[in-house]
């Protein structure tokens, strides 16, 4: 135990937790939205996010960029790879929406069946990437580690001075970029119209449906948002990280659960302040004994928080609690 | 009446299933064949994670192995290669293995890949007397403890291997601050205490972390505080390459030293720019110069021979060898292989008492990352 | 698919059986028990072909029997807390472990625990808990961590449920992974002692070779466990369970005590688990953390809702084909975990009631069946 | 474990109409113990609840005598099922107490209260609904019964058996003889039989082994009733058990009321239908929001001009 360490450099570790626990808010929305209509834990959001990460990879190799390109081409294929990312996580998201919820939505299934076709497809997508394109396409695919090449390179931008703390840029996107991405989709839920129709959903489908909104636009949409959301995720993953694997998705999405219930699941908000909380415990833990602990430490402080609010930090639902 | 026909329904579609069943079934005994020569029809087992998470670290030794039956030749012998998926997991090794002892035209099992599955099946092998020839099995245990004379591997254990990886960090790097990491596991861990044993002060911090983790920030500002002059990693690739990534992100320059987890021709390629430099320790003798290993490798699989893929190809050499010898029986293929010799792929192949490959016939071998390609740098002594 | 189905329907097997003397049941039963004793040896074609070892590429039958068994007493175990009193477990596999790790712990003359005690007590270097005696410490692990784990838990509600035991799960590998001067770590325990027995040839009379042995020894433990699970769901403790999920406050208010029937079903359920996991320890002989992924929990709740969520026949279905299955198809190697999740998602969407779901199951989806297609009309 | 079995009619749902045979079977077995008559049973004493700035009961007080049957009436919103909630311990009072047989029981567990002696139905019915009428009751039945979840499991609890107990069969009986039977087999079996018996007392028998979401809906109420009878309270409180029932139908229901009271049970009723109410209770309290504003006799309650201020005002409720 090593509480000194965490002390000395308290500023910096509670940067790196919010680092990290960035990417576990912005995969967390996904679940918590989908939690917040549905009532169901989508267990394949995971291999939403897995396949946005190969999004990346693909754009990066078909423009053939590397290190070292010019600004104006760093800028426009981060931004290609972003919007590709968006459109195949939240098109992965839709698909198994439509192929493995659709159908048992329509027999109204008890919630458990949900879980299993969730778990089903989760072992789908991952095979998906870890064998059948292997078997067709060769490496990359398969069940190799595959490096990302880092179009972004990490540059130290400034210094904050008086606790001395180097911001690179990279950081700075990746923070910046999860919490405007939230600030965008708590604006779209609480101003749009069609927020508007997420939140009577989710608050009550039936009336919901008899005032005219249509049940199955407002599911659709949200997994479209929560899969583009764990797209923008898996962009700055990326930027982070350098690196896809065909499993990647596991560790992260048990990690952005259990960020959804810590804040609240089926609250936007509580998403953001799940995640951060998380990543920063995780880091905390991981200064004070080292990293084999850190996965303890997440779900002991998950157990404490429940017991003494057991919704959740922020509690409630995506209806109630004006998002 | 009604209920009648509907029994004679189930009836039908019992006995049609049936019919599916065995057609499967027919076929699959049939895959030996009818072989040309009429006592060397021969099977052998390959047992490892060919699926899940780990499946990276057993694939390319498996690849390896089918590569050296594939380019074998004797007219004699018909021999196939039979994979078994165990995902690593010694409950779905311990079926596999009682199958393959009870099945006599399996005449050798190439594996455990892994140390836990080898524990958990090495006993059973050996009640069949079985020879096993494992291509990355580490652990210190599986032949210093409980030994059974079946079981042989071609990887040093983790004592050797952990002291030669010292040594290379104080001696060649002169490194006398050594940050030493490992993933918890059962490959990273037991190498890292090794190391850790080794150097003694020459260590400043140790760190654990997780495989499957990605962000090694905790790890990295540990670093910082360190000040280290060499870092080691017990552990693999998929672990390894976010952690140097980060590393040199962080600035921190300090050459990084890997164990044998991380030795394949796909460590250049996870990496990336950041890996330049990066030190692989191997107990394996550089691939001879006019070896078309690596090309057939690629040409075959279309991917650079990865992690333990040379300890494959060599496995499955030593048991081909052996039929070569005119072993028809488990019992001449223990007896050949206890003595063999010969000149390997990744080493000069023997094995001792215990079932290791002797202590002299092994170097150590560093190897650095240099533009993706892992090149021999230096030989080193444990 | 359906035309079998269907037909099999048509029979109504089960409301003959219902309907059948008493007499003719039981023995029904008993040729089905003499049967399954009976199978490691089935040898009889076209019926052989069930048998996992026929292919070049198969496993052994009497050994995939036995994890078959091993994860049905699982599945009945689980299906307690599931099936019967509605609460959704995904951190089985800690009780699972649990009780693998006790036999290991102190079953095995080489765990640091028994080492421990070795020295203090002044024992001999051979001496270890014996068998028998760590039958009830795994239970009583595995009872006391499910009391610990649902005391504080079980108000929660059904997801919140879930994650904390998904997380329990984890807790208790990677507990068992790091602290390595308890549980030897990443490296596991060897030497798990295995049930007392006569010597056969030289060898243990359970020993790693004759699993067919293994298989007996779990299969009795199996009905043993049936039996007293059907007994809890005939009995107040099965209506109490089946108040609660239909109506908690109503049933609090009729005088049903709902947390302690709750906390019942979870301690069952965990001590269960661990007498499953006690059996794969002593099998395996050896114990190691990775055996006790989470992803093994999943495929527990899987076998419990693929069968039929609240009947045990379910359970004991979906532990049989969700086990068997891929230890049949051993040919298709690679292929097999794809092939799994494709055939979760196609049965589940084809079957949501579960493959044999229990009477009073089946006629509740069927009503919610209608209620959603009414609903799908008014919109 | 076969007895168990529900053997059930598939085709069902039918609304049949409400027609309750006369029951005039002797109940003498469903009778209770209970102490002197016209001692206070139930004391709501100065309870006040407050949900955030809501007041829903302010300094209400008032007390049940055992033996009488006690009409708790009020318009809309006066506070009466939150009342039953305080009692039943769904609520904890913000202030006050509720005293049941001198001991307080306000802030206990609802389970717990139940034990002590106290049932109830719902104003909207909540049955078990995919249990059978049958099963329904011997879950109410359950709440008196000692069998533990171990004692379910291993049936290691042995009594002796009585004569009646023993069973026909020649082996089985010396068996029964020589080991006893255990608990948890008799208070199946009791359970069983004061089930069917209390079914039979509400007149609902024949259909004791549907569904009970499949039974009509006078059905229903009158299945909750005997649920509620099953637990062997000294006080049941019935809300709005006539809500929904024609003219024949209230007359039936005033019968059984009548009947339960002579079982030994002390009745509690919520109601707004007046001629109901009138014609059963002995006294009558009437609330309006959250408040006590008369309780008396019947003809009291009928001509105190609060009463009938308050209902005038809320001309719907005299339904």
């Amino acid at each position: 135990m090593d509480f000194d360490a965490l002390f000395s450099g308290l500023d910096r570790h509670t940067l790196d937790g919010i680092t990290r626990g960035s990417i576990y808010a912005l995969v967390a929305l996904g679940y918590t939205m989908v939690y917040g209509v549905m009532k169901l834990i989508n267990f394949a959001h995971s291999e939403v996010f897995m396949v946005g990460t190969w999004t990346v990879l693909g754009v990066y190799t078909v423009l053939g960029v590397s290190a070292g390109a010019g600004l104006a081409a760093v800028i426009g294929a981060t931004l290609l790879a972003l919007i590709a990312a968006m459109l195949a996580s939240a098109g992965t998201a839709l698909a198994v929406e439509r192929i493995a919820y659709r159908p048992l939505r329509k027999k109204g299934a008890p919630p458990l069946i949900f879980l299993i076709t969730g778990i089903g497809c989760s072992m789908v997508l991952v095979e998906t990437f870890g064998q059948v394109l292997r078997f067709f396409f060769g490496p990359p695919f398969g069940r190799v580690t595959v490096n990302i090449p880092s179009v972004l390179q990490t540059r130290d931008l400034f210094t904050i001075p008086g606790v001395d703390l180097t911001i690179t840029n990279t950081r700075v996107i990746i923070i910046v970029g999860a919490i405007v991405m939230m600030l965008a989709l708590d604006t779209f839920v609480n101003k749009s119209r069609l927020g508007r129709g997420v939140r009577a959903v989710a608050q009550d489908p039936d009336t919901a449906s008899l005032m005219g909104v249509n049940q199955n636009r407002v599911i659709m949409l949200v997994f479209v948002l929560g899969g583009a959301m764990a797209g923008v995720a898996a962009l700055l993953y990326t930027i982070q990280y350098d690196i896809t694997k065909f499993d990647i998705g596991f560790i992260i999405g048990l990690k952005a659960f259990t960020a959804a219930v810590l804040g609240g699941i089926g609250n936007l908000r509580g998403a953001l302040v799940g995640g951060l909380l998380l990543g920063i415990a995780e880091v905390y833990a991981s200064t004070i004994w080292s990293s084999e602990w850190a996965n303890v430490t997440a779900f002991v402080v998950l157990v404490v928080v429940l017991m003494f609010r057991p919704t959740g930090l922020l509690g409630e639902s995506l209806g109630k609690a004006r998002a | 009446m009604i209920r009648s026909s509907k029994t004679w329904q189930v009836a039908a579609m019992a006995a049609a299933a049936g019919l599916v069943l065995s057609a499967c079934g027919t076929t699959d005994t049939d895959g030996g064949g009818d072989a040309s020569g009429e006592d060397c029809n021969f099977k052998i087992g390959v047992m490892g994670a060919l699926s899940g998470a780990n499946a990276s670290i057993v694939l390319p030794s498996v690849d390896g192995a089918e590569l050296a039956l594939k380019q074998w030749e004797n007219d004699e012998c018909e021999v196939t290669m039979e994979k078994f998926d165990t995902e690593g997991d010694p409950a779905k090794a311990t079926p596999v293995a009682t199958q393959i002892a009870g099945d006599e035209t399996f005449i050798g099992v190439m594996g455990g890949a892994f140390s836990g599955e080898t524990r958990a099946t090495k006993s059973i092998y050996a009640d069949a007397g079985v020879t096993m020839v494992s291509q990355s099995a580490t652990a210190t245990d599986l032949t210093q403890e409980d030994q059974v004379d079946v079981f042989h591997r071609l990887v040093p254990y983790d004592d050797y291997q952990g002291a030669a990886i010292a040594n290379y960090l104080t001696d060649e790097l002169g490194a006398s601050k050594v940050f030493v990491v490992d993933n918890s596991e059962a490959y990273g861990e037991p190498l890292a205490d090794r190391v850790e044993e080794t150097l003694g002060n020459a260590m400043t911090q140790r760190d654990k972390t997780e495989v499957g983790q990605t962000d090694f920030a905790p790890t990295i500002s540990k670093m910082e505080s360190a000040q280290p002059d060499a870092v080691f990693y017990g552990g693999y690739i998929a672990e390894a390459a976010p952690l140097l990534k980060q590393m040199r992100d962080a600035g921190i320059d300090a050459p990084f030293v890997g164990g044998d987890g991380l030795y394949g021709a796909d460590f250049g390629n996870a990496v990336g720019p950041a890996g330049e430099g990066a030190v692989v320790m191997c107990p394996c003798a550089p691939i001879a110069e006019d070896s078309t290993f690596a090309a057939d490798f690629e040409e075959e699989f279309g991917a650079a021979p990865g992690a333990y893929a040379a300890e494959g190809y060599d496995a499955m050499s030593v048991f081909l060898a052996a039929l070569d010898d005119g072993a028809r029986t488990r019992e001449e293929m223990e007896e050949f292989v206890d003595g063999y010799t010969g000149e390997g792929l990744s080493k000069e192949i023997a094995f001792d008492e215990n079932g290791d490959v002797p202590k002299e016939n092994v170097s150590y071998w560093a190897y650095k990352n240099e533009g993706g390609t892992l090149v021999p740098e230096v030989e080193v002594k444990p | 698919m359906s035309q079998i189905l269907d037909t099999y329907r048509g029979l109504k097997l089960r409301d003959r059986l219902a309907e059948a003397p008493n007499w003719v049941r039981k023995i029904g039963m008993l040729l089905v028990i003499a049967f399954a004793f009976y199978l490691p040896f089935l040898n009889i074609l076209p019926f052989a072909y069930i048998r996992t070892d026929l292919s070049a590429r198969g496993s052994d039958w009497a050994s995939v029997l036995f994890l078959i068994v091993v994860y049905m007493i699982a599945a009945v175990g689980l299906n307690v807390v599931i099936g019967f009193a509605g609460l959704l477990d995904l951190g089985y596999v800690g009780f699972y472990a649990l009780g693998a790790y006790s036999v290991a712990l102190f079953g095995s003359p080489s765990s640091p625990v028994v080492e421990a005690l070795q020295s203090r007590l002044g024992l001999g270097e051979e001496w270890a808990v014996p068998f028998a005696m760590c039958i009830p410490i795994a239970i009583a692990m595995s009872l006391v961590a499910g009391v610990i784990l649902g005391a504080p838990t079980l108000r929660l509600r059904g997801d919140y449920l879930a994650i904390v035991t998904l997380g329990f799960g984890e807790i208790i590998r990677i507990t068992a992974r790091n602290l390595d001067n308890v549980t030897n770590g990443a490296t596991g325990i060897s030497g798990v002692p295995v049930p007392p027995g006569p010597e056969i040839g030289g060898r243990p009379f359970f020993n790693t070779i004759d699993a067919e042995r293994w298989y007996w020894f779990a299969l009795t433990i199996l009905i043993l466990i049936i039996f007293l699970a059907f007994r809890l769901e005939h009995s107040r403790v099965g209506r109490a369970w089946l108040a609660i999920r239909e109506d908690e406050d109503a049933a609090a208010i009729m005088g049903v005590a709902a947390f302690k029937f709750k906390l019942w079903a979870f301690a069952i359920g965990a001590s269960v688990g661990g007498l499953a996991g006690l059996l794969f320890g002593s099998k395996q002989q050896y114990v190691e953390p990775n055996a006790f992924m989470v992803q093994l929990s999943f495929l527990f709740v899987a076998m419990v809702v693929i069968g039929g969520s609240g009947n045990i026949y379910g359970a004991l279905l979906g532990a049989f084909l969700l086990t068997y299955l891929p230890e049949r198809f051993r040919e298709f190697q690679e292929w097999r975990p794809f092939a799994f999740g494709v055939a979760l998602v196609l049965v589940m969407i084809l079957r949501p009631q579960g493959l044999v779901p229990s009477r009073r199951r089946a006629r509740e989806f069927e009503d919610r069946k209608t209620e959603a297609q009414e609903a799908a009309v008014d919109v | 474990m076969s007895d168990q079995t529900i053997q059930n009619d598939p085709e069902t749902g039918s609304d049949a109409p409400l027609t309750v045979a006369p029951d005039t079977s002797d109940h003498e077995a469903l009778s209770i113990e209970v102490g002197p008559e016209g001692e206070t049973l139930l004391e709501i004493d100065h309870v006040t609840l407050r949900f955030g700035g809501v007041v829903a009961l302010n300094d209400v007080h008032f007390s049940i005598k055992r033996g009488e049957i006690l009409g708790l009436i009020g318009p809309n919103g006066a506070g009466k099922t939150t009342c039953f909630n305080v009692m039943t311990g769904v609520y904890t009072p913000t202030a006050g107490e509720v005293r049941f047989n001198g001991q307080v029981i306000s802030g206990t567990k609802p389970h717990k209260i139940n034990q002590l002696g106290i049932a109830r139905t719902f104003q909207n019915i909540r049955l078990f609904p995919e249990m059978s009428a049958l099963e329904n009751v011997m879950v109410g039945c359950d709440a008196r019964h000692k069998t533990s979840v171990l004692g379910a499991l291993f049936r290691a609890y042995r009594v002796r058996p009585s004569e009646d107990d023993l069973p026909d069969n020649p082996l089985k009986r010396s068996l029964a003889k020589v080991f006893g039977i255990s608990r948890h087999t008799l208070e199946e079996r009791s359970g069983r039989v004061r089930s069917m018996e209390l079914l039979k007392f509400v007149g609902i028998a024949d259909r004791a082994h549907e569904l009970s979401r499949n039974l009509p809906y006078g059905y229903q109420r009158r299945l909750e009733i005997a649920r509620a009878l099953a637990t062997q309270p000294e006080l049941l409180c019935l809300d709005e058990p006539a809500a929904g029932f024609n003219p024949a139908e209230k007359e039936d229901l005033m019968d059984l009321i009548r009947r339960i009271r002579d079982l030994g049970h002390t009745v509690l009723v919520i109601e707004h239908d007046m001629k109901l109410v009138l014609g059963v209770t002995d006294r009558i309290v009437v609330l309006e929001f959250g408040q006590k504003i008369a309780e008396g006799t019947p003809e009291a309650v009928a001509r105190n001009p609060k009463v009938i201020a308050a209902y005038l005002g809320e001309p719907d409720d005299a339904a």
